[in-house]
């Protein structure tokens, strides 16, 4: 069938008409081939924009539609809903941006219609080799996984889980709490952290739509937003692994330590007596804190800030523990001494500030100081430190308690590159927007809770908890279609040589190897239409709907002609 | 052309959806001056830029080709730019090898919030192919 | 030092009686090797499975029909080898077999790979004119003293990956005056050490004569240079290279020898390539004029974009131009320069990665503006 | 050997200068008079060492065609695949070619490989072309050695396959510049079509001209080459007839397919001898190496060869492309040439003659090829 291009400019009020001569935009393309009208019009996106274009293009009988006008990112839905509604196929359509990219960015008139002359034109040249796509549609799913059992993970699976929506929570260890199984009592209202955990533990025990998966990993992860296909594999036992389906995932994978071996001044690993803070809740979770050599001790130094420098960021929630530590401490040792060495006191929040007050006291000092070094000086450890006015000081104690950066879990990049994400600071995964989109990731459908995110407190991890589940209720109901992505790649059967480089270069896991063809095969519904496969293909078998070789050359032609 | 006015080169810009047309829609919207050379060329990321395009334009007689992506680790598709840039630079390499005016092949990351950036690299991409004159390649035969 | 077997024989004797033997013993099932396939002495790579057909082959004969590195890709890329098989090869047959099985297209399973120092081969055009047999003592007289000879193929007499990689067994040659007499086979792997291990002959500890190769390394590197020197002017610039490749006539022939141009279609012969009436328009409006066919140096430019991370710079595709363009030295060229940007040797390691298959998440800052 | 049909228009153009100025000066007219707007000619390439076919709008670009260059780099019906394989031609194009070249793209046509609509293709009295190894290896000298033959009527140096060449006056396109037997300072433009009927009105040019001289000519050039074809056809037969012989002839093969690759009726996108088709197993392969002791690897070579004689002898239009860019030296022009000619034969059709001759592999008669058939029958 010949092209009958319908070809439609926007004055988008003063914005294109004051600064593009549209009347030379339409004589320059009124005779191009294909081109069955040109016509002006004050705002297309305007209902009566619309309604116009419905018209037109039925009373033409126009098999194409080119408009230009503002960028696609702001209106190409709403004109290709227009197409829709017109009869003809929304990828039938183009829109040249000559409002962002030609009227705003010059003020010379003659140079912004020239510009918009060539989009306008390029954009008809490439709509002439588009081709029909037809949407797609899958039922999402609505089940979701959780990877991570600590707080962060077992809040989120509580608040997911119903007879609707099933919870997959994969614990990499053997038992579910992460971190706070560790912890005897819990800032700032110092409740036992034994009861907490056994309080959720006991919930998801009894939710029979969670199904908890201890020494557990996650091996693979393809799909998106309604549709990741699962396997996770035991690490225990047999290595069995298990294949399910889910439509979201929540990574909640944790936080560790610092290595304080790493900023060997403070004598860790060398010295007796030098223990990290995590070490120090066992020890007291323990009920004995003690010396190495069983010893109770008098005088104790907490060391803040540890690693901050090679991190490169504030952990946040070292500062309010230490107060915790001296709170232990103050209870169980009599007349014990405190000092607490810190470069920033970070105690934000309504609750904190007081909270540091009730712990301050007799005994307990508080020192900014830096350049902090241990070392050990007869059965005592030696602290010699410069204090705020940069005069150098020493102080000897029984015991040091480091305060390390907090990172994420070692396996965060292996989960990283699992579902597609990117790291950001530190290690941490990277949300979406820092501002805007905070528990999104650049996955859309994965979504980050607690300290994967960065250093957390208990308060925040739920509160992220509940945000990612608050996303996950609202974007995945039950029954509800998805639409997966229409311009995904395509791999030629016949001009494929079966290389695997387009495999090896997917970021999605959405191409698969066919052994008896031996041919590539993109799986559609996973493909998210990057193109990367496209221009790793040397043999052009790979192409790209709506973006193919040829759309895109006749377009670079037609724009330096 | 028009008397008294200078040559305005034509430069193909591949613009990565999510990022650098996003920049390029915020230079636009916060109204930043930038010469009228850049064609833009929306692709979805700047791995679909097949490097066969580039070596296209340039013999097809664009002054000058630009790609540009999401910041490396910022990229929409995880790690799209991580390859455009390795192909780029294979590309590139090559021209350099050959003395084919590589000068006229950049490569540059701008984030969506970067509409400056955006302005400040095709304003300063713009003058340097200037400088470098019309693109011969546009009057050749015998490609 | 690496375990080596010397056999008192002569190097192509003594080979083809190892190989014989191998086959005799049903240690290996198969040969392949070059052997003469008729009276008229042509030599074609072949792969032999009965003892006496091996009196006609030619292992070392200074020609290459095709880069048997495709070759022994067609042989396993539908199914490696069931048996086992040795396959004498020339080093850059290897370097250009183990770049295809990057890429999926063959395997090493079954197969020992018995290589040597080589010495590089004669032109197709010698072929042609029925020149080999005529020059063979020459040649092995300049193998064994290290000299490189001025009709040898310009992709060998610029070449210094002559030592194989990946090879079991490694026949020591260049530089050996002893080859009429003696057959050292290197042993580089436990698989190439298990085939010979019947196989009567002196068992000695011994290493290629490191002093001799790298003196003929220098001679090939100076040649090298020389070539590249002299290309250079040819392909600088866009001018220079329409001039170069002017008189190409877009047979393709270069690519479809390449042992690197592996597609099923080429890129260049897809539809994808072709001119539409439109964009005659538009070249003839902007040009007022275009060569027919089209697209002579977007070829050249695009293959090079394709291939050149990945040539071993056989020459195969020189060899087989009709209008007799430097291809192999303008790819070697450009082939060296880009592999040392990612720090690769082609077909060096098997497990190495393709430097277009993998990234760094921090290199190659300098490209980006 | 076909003749214009007497309605068809003949008229003699005078040369002034120089017969190739005299064509460029007619075609830049063509341009002038819009009877066609782009030519396609033979150029010189810039290095000088070579030529190549130019489209060409641009009217000073026009001075530098060569019309007829000593070698034949891209077959012709090639070239015009490439232009026009996609659609027809947007702009009416007048092409230069050798009458081979034209006859492939004639053939080509009825295998939908080029658009005839808005091109008018006109061949020329071809003194046959030089092997372009030869020719490279002096350009200058060959070039000159070429024009000299040619005036000579001299074929020694060109290729062998252009020796016997008993169809290089053949008229099978629009036009057809006749040199044979024109008057010095003229040569004849014989139209073959309605198409050159109409250039040759639209011109102004005068009509009706007698070309007696330059038929008779032409009939006599052809029926010696006719013979000679004839004896090497046979001489050829004897040498490389019976498998032993026909394989040895194929000794030397490096399985390159460039024969194939620049044949212009060779038009697959992916040759069957390069498909999956012919991709086996190893096991395969070796179980044939045993059953034969030892088999020469790729095998097939002949099964290429003889496969392709198959597929595209009766298109085959003895241009010799195959032979010269065979890195080897395989004669397999002359091979194919004999082929063809026995094939054609067979079905007394004549690749490229007209488009109005189906390829006999989409027609048949009733009664025919009798002789083929099992005679017990």
């Amino acid at each position: 069938m010949e092209s009958k291009i319908g070809v439609y400019i926007c004055e988008c009020g003063p914005n294109i008409s004051e600064k593009v001569d549209i009347d030379k935009v339409i004589d320059a393309v009124k005779d191009l081939e294909g081109v069955a009208v040109v016509e002006r019009y004050k705002l297309l996106c305007s209902e009566d924009g619309k309604k116009f274009l419905v018209e037109q293009i039925k009373k033409h009988g126009l098999t194409h539609l080119v408009i230009a006008a503002c960028s696609p990112r702001d209106h190409e839905k709403t004109f290709r809903e227009v197409c829709e509604n017109a009869g003809i196929n929304p990828f039938l359509f183009q829109l040249a941006n000559i409002r962002e990219q030609c009227a705003w960015i010059t003020d010379d008139k003659d140079e912004a219609t020239k510009k918009s002359i060539r989009l306008t034109k390029a954009a008809i040249r490439r709509v002439r080799y588009h081709t029909s796509l037809e949407k797609k549609e899958i039922e999402g799913n609505p089940d979701v996984l959780v990877i991570g059992g600590g707080i962060a993970g077992i809040e989120t699976s509580l608040q997911l889980a119903s007879p609707v929506r099933k919870v997959y929570l994969v614990e990499k260890t053997s038992s579910l709490g992460g971190l706070i199984n560790t912890f005897e009592k819990i800032y700032p209202n110092m409740e036992l952290g034994s009861d907490l955990i056994k309080q959720k533990n006991l919930e998801i025990e009894k939710n029979e739509n969670i199904k908890v998966f201890t020494e557990t990993e996650v091996e693979k992860v393809v799909g998106f937003l309604g549709n990741f296909e699962v396997t996770v594999k035991k690490t225990s036992q047999d290595n069995s692994s298990q294949d399910f389906n889910v439509g979201a995932i929540v990574l909640a994978t944790g936080s560790r330590l610092f290595d304080p071996k790493l900023t060997p001044q403070y004598g860790y690993g060398k010295l007796d007596n030098v223990i990290t803070s995590l070490e120090f809740e066992k020890m007291n979770l323990s009920g004995k804190i003690s010396l190495k050599n069983g010893k109770s001790p008098a005088t104790i130094a907490i060391i803040n800030c540890v690693g901050r420098d090679k991190k490169g960021y504030c952990s946040e929630i070292c500062c309010m523990y230490s107060l915790k530590f001296i709170r232990y401490l103050k209870e169980k040792i009599s007349n014990i001494k405190v000092t607490n060495f810190y470069s920033d006191l970070c105690i934000p929040g309504k609750r904190q500030q007081k909270f540091y007050e009730e712990t301050k006291g007799k005994n307990i000092d508080f020192v900014r100081s830096k350049d902090i070094e241990v070392n050990k000086k007869a059965d005592k450890l030696e602290i010699k430190y410069k204090d705020e006015n940069g005069s150098k000081k020493n102080l000897s104690a029984d015991m040091v308690i480091l305060a390390p950066a907090v990172e994420p879990t070692i396996d965060a990049s292996k989960i990283a590159e699992i579902t597609s994400i990117s790291q950001g600071n530190g290690g941490f995964f990277a949300e979406e927007h820092e501002k805007l989109a905070p528990i999104s990731t650049s996955t859309e459908g994965v979504y980050i809770a607690g300290c994967a995110h960065g250093p957390k407190n208990i308060f925040d991890s739920i509160t992220q908890a509940e945000a990612a589940s608050g996303k996950i209720l609202t974007s995945l109901i039950p029954g509800r279609k998805i639409e997966p992505e229409i311009k995904v790649s395509h791999i030629s059967e016949s001009l494929c040589i079966g290389c695997k480089t387009c495999l090896t270069v997917c970021s999605y896991g959405a191409i698969s190897f066919d052994e008896a063809k031996k041919i590539s095969v993109v799986n559609e519904v996973i493909c998210r239409g990057c193109g990367n496969c496209v221009a790793a293909c040397p043999s052009g078998a790979a192409n790209i709907k709506h973006f193919t070789f040829n759309q895109l050359y006749q377009e670079i032609m037609e724009a330096i002609q | 052309m028009e008397k008294n006015k200078e040559y305005m080169p034509k430069i193909i810009a591949f613009l990565c959806n999510w990022c650098s047309y996003a920049g390029a829609d915020l230079a636009g919207t916060s109204r930043l001056k930038y010469p009228p050379s850049i064609l833009p060329i929306r692709v979805m990321c700047s791995s679909r830029v097949d490097p066969l395009f580039i070596i296209k334009a340039y013999l097809g007689g664009a002054d000058g080709v630009l790609v540009a992506g999401c910041h490396p680790g910022d990229c929409h598709y995880d790690k799209g730019n991580y390859y455009t840039r390795r192909r780029f630079a294979l590309l590139k390499k090559i021209f350099q090898d050959l003395d084919l005016e590589e000068d006229r092949l950049t490569l540059s990351w701008i984030s969506a919030s970067e509409g400056p950036k955006y302005a400040k690299v095709t304003t300063d991409f713009t003058e340097k192919v200037k400088k470098m004159g019309e693109n011969s390649a546009k009057n050749k035969i015998f490609l | 030092m690496t375990k080596a077997l010397v056999i008192n024989n002569n190097y192509e004797k003594g080979l083809i009686d190892f190989l014989k033997n191998l086959l005799e013993n049903g240690k290996v099932k198969g040969v392949f090797s070059l052997k003469k396939i008729n009276k008229e002495g042509d030599v074609t790579f072949s792969l032999i499975s009965k003892p006496e057909d091996l009196d006609d082959a030619v292992p070392f004969y200074p020609i290459m029909p095709v880069n048997a590195g495709s070759l022994m890709s067609r042989f396993t890329m539908k199914q490696p080898a069931t048996e086992s098989i040795i396959a004498v090869l020339k080093p850059c047959e290897i370097r250009a077999f183990v770049e295809l099985i990057k890429r999926e297209q063959g395997s090493l399973e079954n197969i020992t790979i018995l290589s040597f120092t080589c010495g590089g081969v004669y032109t197709h055009r010698m072929v042609a004119d029925d020149l080999i047999t005529k020059n063979l003592s020459k040649y092995w007289d300049a193998v064994k003293s290290e000299k490189i000879l001025d009709d040898l193929r310009p992709a060998c007499r610029s070449c210094d990956e002559f030592i194989p990689y990946n090879s079991d067994i490694t026949v020591d040659l260049i530089g050996n005056k002893d080859i009429d007499k003696q057959l050292t086979m290197i042993l580089n792997t436990e698989k190439g050490g298990n085939l010979v291990k019947d196989i009567k002959g002196k068992n000695v500890e011994k290493n290629l004569n490191d002093k001799k190769l790298e003196n003929f390394k220098d001679k090939r590197e100076k040649e090298k240079k020389k070539l590249f020197d002299e290309i250079d002017p040819k392909i600088k610039g866009l001018d220079n290279l329409i001039d170069t490749f002017g008189k190409c006539i877009s047979c393709h022939a270069c690519g479809r020898v390449c042992p690197i141009c592996y597609c099923t279609v080429c890129e260049f012969e897809s539809p994808d390539a072709e001119y539409k009436p439109s964009n005659f328009e538009t070249e003839l409006n902007k040009r007022g004029a275009l060569r027919v066919p089209p697209g002579t140096i977007y070829f050249h430019l695009g293959r090079l974009d394709h291939i050149a991370i990945s040539c071993v710079g056989c020459g195969a595709c020189e060899d087989v131009c009709p209008v007799d363009i430097p291809l192999s030295i303008i790819f070697k060229k450009i082939g060296e320069s880009v592999q040392k940007m990612f720090d690769y040797v082609p077909g060096k390691n098997t497990d190495e990665e393709l430097p277009l298959s993998t990234f760094e998440k921090e290199e190659l800052v300098e490209y980006e503006e | 050997m076909s003749q214009p049909e007497e309605k068809n228009k003949s008229t003699v153009i005078s040369v002034k200068k120089d017969l190739n100025t005299a064509i460029i000066d007619f075609l830049k007219e063509g341009i002038d008079k819009q009877v066609f707007d782009d030519v396609i000619i033979p150029m010189r390439v810039p290095a000088k060492d070579s030529f190549a076919y130019v489209l060409v709008r641009n009217k000073s670009i026009l001075n530098d065609g060569f019309f007829l260059p000593p070698v034949m780099p891209v077959q012709g019906g090639r070239m015009v695949s490439s232009v026009t394989r996609l659609g027809k031609k947007d702009k009416k194009t007048a092409i230069i070619m050798r009458p081979c070249e034209t006859r492939a793209t004639i053939e080509l046509a009825k295998l939908g490989q080029t658009n005839l609509d808005n091109l008018i293709l006109i061949s020329m009295d071809c003194p046959g072309v030089m092997p372009i190894s030869d020719f490279l290896k002096d350009t200058n000298k060959q070039l000159k050695n070429f024009e000299d033959s040619a005036n000579n009527l001299d074929d020694k140096i060109m290729r062998p396959v252009c020796q016997i060449c008993d169809k290089s006056s053949m008229i099978s396109g629009d036009l057809h510049i006749g040199t044979l037997g024109a008057k010095k300072g003229s040569f004849y433009l014989i139209s073959n079509s309605e198409k050159g009927n109409e250039l040759i009105e639209k011109m102004g040019l005068k009509q009706n001209e007698n070309i007696n001289s330059w038929k008779e000519k032409v009939k006599k050039i052809s029926e010696e080459k006719k013979k000679k074809r004839i004896n090497k056809n046979k001489e050829l037969k004897k040498k490389i007839g019976g498998l032993d012989n026909l394989t040895d002839a194929f000794g030397k093969c490096i399985n390159c397919h460039n024969c194939m690759s620049v044949c212009p009726v060779c038009f697959c996108r992916l040759c069957y001898f390069e498909s999956d088709k012919v991709k086996q197993p190893s096991d395969d392969y070796l179980s044939r190496a045993k059953s034969k002791g030892s088999i020469r690897f790729l095998p097939d070579t002949m099964l290429f060869h003889i496969g392709r004689m198959e597929h595209m002898s009766l298109s085959c239009v003895s241009c010799g492309a195959c032979e010269d860019v065979c890195p080897v030296d395989i004669p397999i022009a002359q091979i194919f040439t004999m082929i063809a000619d026995e094939t054609q034969g067979l079905f007394d059709y004549v690749s490229g003659r007209s488009l109005d001759e189906p390829i006999p592999f989409v027609a048949y008669k009733e009664e025919e090829l009798t002789d083929m058939e099992d005679s017990n029958d």
